[in-house]
């Protein structure tokens, strides 16, 4: 095993980067945000380029790193962080996913800027600690304190609706991670009595819930679903998002979009299914269907869409829907082709909404209903975010139609029904994905607008790298999608 | 002959304790009110007594001074509260006082 | 790695002028149509010669193991599936890259001169060359999802091509009809692979055929492939995006949705052959629908009054043919029409294209007339294009279509109502195509006298291409069908195909006499008549029926339930917040009088529900 | 004889302190200095002392009415710390109600010996006492806002249903007295463990008394007084009554039911009963404190019900040691940090100057972040603390009552709080909302922090935090010290 100070560091560092922030006067925090997270992006790549750029899933298993650092000892929490093959995608995805976020220009620079700056790092810093936990109070604790800085954020620099709609987010978010709370709390005082230890860590977990009748399992098993499904979100569990996710300031619905619902997907694939892989099975057959009825009913509210935000809101949980169909394949090919699909989804939803900010940056009313035709006024941006709106479609040759080729395919022996529905989504997918392009850049001869204070030049040099960045990754992903899928 | 029984005693004690009980809940003046805590306090003493009888010692008895001095003190405390009460409202009417509520 | 640089070629095409295309209109410059075009024509010519090469190599071969495969890379890699990125240059890849290539130089050479007055100059080529790569992917792909890749690719590029004058909404909205009903055949395409997979192992082209599956299995396969194929060569029922698509620039009528795209599903068809011919009831399927599409576009096309349509559902109900030969299982018959039709058709389109842009964008027939004198060279190649697709010999047409009459009589698989619905159609298509060739060359100048004067030939880029395309629809049928796929076909058969050939003749002359009756004097105009009204009746199913259905779960599913729910139960512990509250009445002998039912409430349960004299 | 002043010494320095703050406040002055200084004066010596005898085993005194154990100690101390906590982040409020009297402070320092008292007692007749002599100056407090007709209506509320609990208390140490002859909890708990008579007059008294301390710690549906009380009652000493008295309620109740011994096969039906009960209450109490929560405008209603809802959860950590002694730090470590959570919100509070006279609303909070973002930081802090929010202490007293309960077999009730705790979340979330969200309202109150009393709220939110990320000091010293013998 490696040395376990490279897990510490990918905690500390954007603990740092939040003091820093306080430090930084307030003109140049847009900058050093962009830095800073450049920083540890580069260096969490470099730490986990043995996991990321492994030639096999044997090789990556010599790179993982696990580090147990004891923590409140009399009761058995740890912190036990593990670097494995999945862990590290969701790491650099989510440094990734913050210099994103960090590199959109807006109200959030201008009205208290440091505290933006510091609650994304703490984001990054929260949000690392539960890709990397394999305790489930450290996982449930850095899960829960995702949440703090969102609500800040969507409150301080939101729109319109946003008391009501954080609200919801906090509340329907708060019902599902207490359920998994008590769920955990369950597990681990059974696990107590059977062996006498108290320890949250999956493995114990793992071994006593081997042992155990999985109808048994069933509440505890609800309990976790509960916090993911309403996390991802599946229909329909989704009933908090549309509002937060077009209320949350740009940044703060691509972090929402792009990794936290991650947080959901890697705690299926990290805690339910290892902790209930028979009490999984038995419930199989609704989950898949749950997946399947999720990614249709997304896409048929996204068709209905007439504000861009929600209508890549409807999509995201229309995409997760694949990831979820893969996980609930239950098989490891299936998994891993979610794992995929959910890189696939970062990249892309992410680069939507960060196209669609700029978009919007130069043209504030942007209703769907009627047609913009800006694309000629924006050739380098319309392209970009034709090309980002091809990979959502999942075009073959995109890092998304990887994901979704091999999530179906792994589904279809599972249910050639819920499959086949799934596929629906595909094609629903291009009717809503064309009408947002279309809606914004064809059908018109629009002119620029005249009036100052608004953007009226194309794509900026640095927001270009930033998207041809991701576009790049998302094509290699596409060809190479070998480099994702090492297994979990 | 009839003797005092102890078991009379708590009958006894256990009258008091209601109807001070009563007292408070159905009573309008608060000076009653008060009073008729005491009452309670005055019942229960009866019971120690009678169960000290019952026992044969004395701790009962000696409880029963206790109480009898903190219930002086007690309404003492209460009769302030009252007066003060009525300086602002110029009623002891306990009907009048419900502006706390919700 | 010739098969490599043969769609290698197209996509640095593309970049090129897709590049220069952004740096120029960010900077408000215009491309110079020559230099872009020449780009463009030359990465298509260059393929064109490899592929040439490559066919000449092939040729070397032994016929058995006449094939050139070239791995690329390994493309995806996940428990029992393994699929590389490779090129397999075998005949059947042979004919199609040879005729998307040719054609496709010859299409690139013409929209130099067709588009040069187009700002968007270089996008255009971008878009074409990136069509080329995508179509070569398609027929070179050696397993099944690359095939996929060229599949969604070419969609994409339709896509794009349709919707280029994208300005104006009908346009963009054509090309998303062509990219949505593409994706509904695509679904087929993607369980057809799942099936595929789960059932043989693999996604190999060539080790999927060698599987052993059950009838079961190959019948669902079978059919989920030709949905696949109906999508993306516009057969019933997916057929109504191709005459929408005529939105899109001339060129790319010719090239995408007449000679090479549309034909895909032929091509898969022919590739998958064994397994399709493993099932009666597939093949009957393919040749019922084909048979339909054929006879259904072509009475469409009676009805059409816009050049371009008529052309367009002339390609719909030729494609009919083409599944009507591979339903029989005379696939080599079908990739043969595939050959000649790209030819013949391909011409027609840029025909008409001339015809288009000398009249400046005109495309009435009933407002053009008398242009064979002003447009001569146009006017010979089309009456050699027109001859093809009559059927005529010694046209191209006439050895391909003749062919197909004759296997859906003899072939095992054949029967007399697939003849009589390939002899109906082919009788109609006489019809249609002299109706447009007298109404557009002959009889009276209906337009305007000053848009006949300024009629012109088109310069030689565009020129050139129609008398290659011309010969090749004279010659193209001389050497019979490129390609054996023997499966079904080839019976012993009492009937002699003279007779059958005298027979189609006799049929197509008659067709085009009852034009000519028609037409050739009175030219009543005639408006566009919706024949069968499919269009609209998908209209109203897919298009009307998709927002109903959204916005049906919009308000009934989210509104009126998921969010309901929600407020609902924010509701609820609201009211139970406000019911407790209730009791706080704020007087204290209230409270004291609730504390004391309390201690009653628990001293009753303490003496009665407890039990408590059975234990005490 | 007295042989163990020594341990007795911070009783002996808070009851002296009390008799010169006494002298003090009879002495008329002007300025109120000097009761305030001698009160905390007195504090601090009582602090200190309790510190030093910390690790001083358990002892019994005054020929066993009363035992000094690690536990009276520390929660001597505590109460002395909140004591100057208290005094010094209130003194801006009471100065600009015009309260600043001497008289608050003595009253404070006999309150707060009063609860210490009660934590010590081993015997029925000096928990009445103790009781009492915790209840008075809490009555008077309460109405201390002499001038104010609420303030008076709370404390004749508090007085008249104090009183009568306090009879019912005394009627149950008379049913206990009756059946085992003896008003001590060591005579009582052995008499438990052997005799079998007179079991259903000990059961009525044994319940009686638990009814009395479950009304002090207002566990529905004895909470009646709770919301009015608070809302009428000054500030700062509606702080102390949600920190001290609740704490020195509750350790008491843990007592007093354990002077029965569970084990016993003979108590195991009475054992059901109780815990039935307590279940029932602890239901009860999270269902009714978590739901009118919501509804509530008034900010220390608010927290009276946000108190219930505590009271509900600490019955679950009750519920949970119920026959096991040894369990019951769950109930320590949450009183703990809810004292200090609680302390922090008051010092906060006592910084309002509302418009109103109806005291400070929810409404007074809109747009604190642009007025003051550092208040709105310790709100937010002491808020998510409530809401059990990781990273705040909150967090670590739900996981112990939680285990604990699930520990016991109490799994649905545990699920029931967890829902309960959504729904209060959403109460605590709102005030963040208005906070960070809104405009100012027009008639929000004013916000002045006062250096003490920010300090005392900068403090408690650095203790909720640092609490929250490094618990294992409060957990392994509350975890070392047993509550019952």
């Amino acid at each position: 095993m490696e040395t376990s100070s490279s897990l510490s560091f990918l905690l500390t560092l954007p603990l740092i980067g939040v003091l820093i922030a306080w430090v930084m006067p307030k003109a140049v925090q847009r900058l050093y945000a962009i830095f800073g997270s450049a920083l540890i992006l580069a260096l969490t790549v470099y730490e986990t380029s043995g996991l990321l750029f492994a030639k096999s899933a044997d090789l990556a298993k010599t790179f993982v790193v696990d580090q147990k650092l004891s923590w409140v000892p009399e009761i058995g929490f740890s912190l036990s962080l593990r670097l494995d093959s999945v862990s590290a995608w969701f790491v650099v995805l989510n440094t990734l996913v913050a210099l994103v976020a960090f590199s959109l220009r807006g109200v959030w620079y201008r009205k208290y800027p440091r505290l933006f700056t510091s609650f994304g790092f703490f984001l990054v810093f929260a949000l690392n600690a539960a890709f990397l936990s394999t305790d489930l109070i450290t996982f449930y604790l850095a899960y829960e304190a995702v949440f703090i800085p969102m609500i800040f954020m969507v409150g301080i620099w939101g729109e319109n609706q946003k008391a009501a709609s954080v609200l919801r987010f906090f509340i329907m978010s708060f019902l599902g991670s207490i359920l998994m709370l008590v769920s955990i709390f369950y597990l681990v005082y059974l696990n107590h009595e059977a062996s006498g230890v108290y320890s949250a860590q999956i493995t114990d977990l793992i071994h006593f819930t081997a042992t155990q009748d999985p109808v048994k399992l069933c509440w505890p098993f609800m309990g976790f679903f509960a916090a993911f499904a309403i996390k991802v979100p599946l229909v329909p569990f989704h009933g908090w998002l549309k509002d937060v996710y077009t209320n949350a300031p740009m940044p703060g619905t691509i972090w929402m979009s792009g990794i936290l619902s991650k947080l959901g997907v890697i705690g299926m694939i990290r805690f339910v299914l290892p902790l209930f892989p028979q009490t999984a099975a038995m419930h199989q057959g609704w989950l898949v269907t749950l997946a399947a009825i999720s990614i249709v009913y997304a896409a048929l509210l996204a068709i209905r869409s007439n504000d861009g935000k929600s209508l890549l809101a409807y999509s995201s949980i229309s995409h997760l829907g694949f990831v979820m169909l893969g996980i609930f394949s239950l098989k490891s090919n299936g998994i891993t082709a979610a794992i995929l699909l959910s890189v696939g989804h970062t990249l892309v939803s992410a680069l939507l909404f960060f196209l669609y900010h700029q978009v919007e940056e130069r043209q504030a009313e942007l209703n769907l209903e009627s047609p913009h035709g800006l694309a000629p006024l924006y050739p380098v941006l319309f392209v970009s975010l034709f090309v980002s709106v091809l990979a959502s479609v999942s075009l073959p040759g995109t890092l998304n139609f990887g994901g979704e080729f091999l999530v179906l395919l792994n589904a279809y022996p599972v249910s050639a029904l819920c499959t086949i529905l799934s596929g629906l989504g595909v094609i629903l997918g291009a009717v809503y994905m064309l009408k947002f392009y279309q809606q914004l850049g064809l059908g018109s001869d629009a002119q620029k607008p005249t009036s100052s204070g608004v953007i009226t030049k194309d794509i900026g040099a640095y927001d270009l790298v930033l998207v041809l960045m991701l576009l790049s990754v998302i094509v290699y992903g596409g060809l190479q999608p070998a480099m994702f899928l090492k297994g979990n | 002959m009839i003797t005092l029984e102890p078991w009379m005693m708590l009958v006894v004690s256990m009258i008091i304790f209601c109807i001070g009980l009563l007292g408070v809940i159905l009573r309008k003046n608060l000076l009653i009110m008060l009073m008729c805590v005491e009452l309670m306090l005055n019942g229960v003493n009866l019971s120690f007594v009678a169960f000290s009888k019952m026992h044969q010692i004395l701790d009962g008895h000696l409880t029963v001074l206790f109480v009898m001095t903190v219930a002086a003190a007690e309404s003492a405390v209460g009769l302030g509260l009252v007066i003060a009460l009525f300086r602002n409202l110029r009623t002891v009417d306990s009907d009048q006082i419900q502006m706390l509520r919700d | 790695m010739n098969n490599t640089l043969i769609i290698l070629l197209p996509l640095l095409g593309f970049f090129i002028n897709g590049v220069w295309h952004l740096i120029a209109s960010s900077k408000g410059k215009k491309v110079s149509p020559f230099a872009s075009g020449t780009i463009a024509t030359l990465a298509m010519a260059g393929s064109f010669a490899l592929a040439l090469t490559q066919f000449l190599k092939l040729r070397a071969m032994p016929v058995e193991s006449r094939l050139i495969e070239e791995t690329l890379f390994q493309w995806m890699k996940l428990g029992g599936l393994s699929v590389d990125f490779a090129l397999r240059f075998d005949s059947l890849s042979a004919v199609f890259t040879l005729v998307i290539t040719g054609v496709g130089t010859l299409i690139h050479l013409y929209s130099v001169g067709y588009m040069s007055d187009e700002e968007n100059i270089a996008k255009y080529f971008s878009y074409l060359n990136f069509f080329c790569f995508m179509m070569l992917n398609l027929v070179l792909g050696a397993t099944l999802p690359h095939v996929f890749l060229g599949w969604e690719g070419v969609g994409l590029a339709s896509y794009l091509l349709i919707g280029f004058w994208y300005k104006e909404m009908p346009n963009v909205l054509a090309g998303q009809k062509a990219f949505i009903m593409n994706r509904i055949g695509d679904l087929g395409f993607l369980i057809a692979m799942f099936i595929g997979f789960k059932f043989a192992g693999t996604l190999d082209l060539l080790e999927i055929q060698k599987a052993v599956l059950s009838p079961h299995v190959v019948t669902v396969f079978g059919l989920l492939i030709f949905f696949a194929c109906t999508g993306k060569s516009a057969q019933i029922p997916l057929f109504t995006w191709l005459p929408d698509a005529m939105a899109g620039p001339t060129p790319v009528s010719a090239l995408i949705h007449a000679a090479t795209m549309v034909t895909s599903g032929i091509y898969l068809l022919a590739r998958l052959n064994p397994i399709i011919a493993a099932s009666d009831i597939v093949l009957s399927t393919i040749a019922i629908v084909g048979g339909l599409t054929a006879l259904v576009a072509a009475i469409i096309a009676c009805f059409q009054s816009d050049l371009k349509k008529v052309l367009a559902y002339s390609t719909v109900s030729q494609l009919g043919f083409m599944f009507m030969a591979c339903g029989v299982g005379a696939f080599q018959v079908g990739v043969f029409h595939v050959m000649t039709h790209a030819f013949f058709k391909a011409l027609l389109f840029l025909a008409a294209g001339s015809v288009i842009h000398a009249l400046h964008g005109e495309q009435n027939i009933f407002e053009m007339g008398g242009l064979r004198k002003k447009l001569p060279l146009t006017f010979i190649t089309f009456t050699a294009g027109w001859a093809a697709i009559l059927g005529l010999p010694p046209f191209s047409g006439f050895f391909s279509k003749d062919e197909i009459i004759y296997e859906t009589l003899v072939s095992h698989h054949g029967n007399k109502i697939i003849f009589g619905l390939a002899i109906i159609s082919a009788a109609l298509t006489a019809f249609y195509m002299t109706r447009l060739y007298l109404l557009v060359f002959f009889g009276n100048a209906r337009m305007d006298k000053k848009k006949f004067d300024h009629a012109h030939e088109s310069p030689w880029v565009m020129g050139a291409p129609l008398a290659v395309l011309a010969t090749l629809s004279l010659v193209g049928g001389w050497f019979g069908a490129p390609v054996s796929l023997d499966h079904g076909a080839a019976e012993v058969s009492e009937i002699s195909p003279h007779l059958i050939m005298f027979v189609s003749v006799v049929i197509a002359t008659l067709g085009a006499g009852l034009a000519f009756f028609k037409y050739s004097k009175n030219t009543k105009v005639e408006k566009t008549t919706d024949v069968f009204g499919i269009d609209r009746i998908y209209g109203v199913a897919f298009g009307r029926g998709l927002q109903k259905l959204s916005s049906g779960a919009a308000k009934y599913v989210e509104e009126w339930v998921v969010q309901r729910i929600i407020q609902v139960s924010a509701a609820l512990v609201d009211l139970s917040g406000n019911m407790i509250k209730v009791l706080q009445v704020g007087s204290a002998q209230a409270y004291l009088m609730m504390i004391v039912l309390a201690v009653v409430a628990i001293f009753a349960w303490f003496f009665l529900g407890a039990g408590i004299y059975g234990n005490f | 004889m007295i042989d163990h002043l020594d341990v007795m010494m911070p009783w002996a320095l808070l009851s002296g302190g009390i008799l010169i703050t006494l002298l003090v406040s009879v002495i008329r002055v002007d300025t109120k200095r000097p009761a305030q200084i001698s009160a905390v004066i007195t504090l601090l010596a009582t602090l200190i002392s309790c510190l030093g005898l910390l690790q001083v085993p358990a002892e019994t005194v005054f020929s066993g009415i009363v035992e000094i154990s690690p536990l009276t100690h520390f929660i001597l101390a505590l109460f002395s710390a909140i004591g100057i906590l208290f005094i010094l982040g209130g003194d801006r409020y009471l100065n600009k109600e015009g309260l600043h009297l001497s008289d608050y402070y003595h009253l404070l320092l006999i309150l707060i010996l009063g609860a210490s008292a009660l934590t010590c007692s081993k015997d029925l007749v000096v928990t009445f006492i103790s009781l009492e002599v915790m209840s008075l100056p809490a009555y008077t407090l309460t109405g201390f806002r002499r001038n104010d007709s609420r303030s008076n209506e709370a404390a004749i509320k508090y007085y008249i249903l104090g009183g009568a609990i306090g009879a019912v208390f005394l009627l149950g140490t008379s049913f206990m007295f009756g059946a085992t002859g003896s008003t001590n909890l060591n005579t009582i708990f052995t008499w438990s463990q052997s005799g079998h008579s007179d079991m259903v007059i000990f059961g009525m008294g044994h319940l009686l008394i638990l009814i009395a301390f479950m009304f002090k710690v207002a566990a529905a549906p004895f909470h009646f007084w709770k919301p009015d009380v608070y809302e009428g009652a000054p500030t700062p000493v509606t702080g102390i009554m949600a920190t001290v008295v609740t704490t020195a309620a509750f350790v008491t109740l843990v007592r007093l039911i354990h002077i029965v011994d569970f084990n016993n096969p003979s108590w195991a039906t009475y054992a059901v009963t109780v815990k039935h009960v307590i279940r029932w209450m602890a239901a009860l109490s999270l269902i009714v404190g978590s739901a009118v929560i919501i509804t509530q405008k008034n900010l220390k209603r608010m927290l009276a019900y946000s108190s219930i809802s505590h009271t509900g959860y600490l019955l679950l950590g009750v519920l949970g040691s119920l026959g096991k002694g040894e369990e019951i730090q769950s109930v320590m470590i949450y009183l703990f940090g809810y004292t200090l959570m609680t302390s922090g919100i008051f010092a906060l509070m006592s910084q309002s100057e509302p418009k109103a006279d109806t005291g400070i609303e929810l409404i007074d909070l809109t747009g604190l972040m642009k007025r003051s973002p550092i208040q709105t930081m310790l709100w937010s802090i002491f808020f998510f603390s409530m809401a059990g929010m990781p990273f705040t202490v909150g967090f670590f007293t739900k996981y112990f009552v939680f285990m604990s309960s699930i520990g016991s077999g109490e799994t649905p009730l545990v699920v029931l709080a967890a829902l309960c705790t959504v729904v209060s979340a959403y109460a605590y979330m709102r005030p963040i909302a208005l906070m960070v969200m809104r405009d100012a309202d027009p008639t929000a109150a004013n916000w002045n922090s006062g250096f003490w009393s920010q300090i005392v709220a900068v403090a408690a939110a650095a203790g909720v935090v640092f609490l929250g990320v490094m618990p294992n000091a409060m957990i392994q010293y509350l975890k070392g010290i047993p509550l019952i013998h």
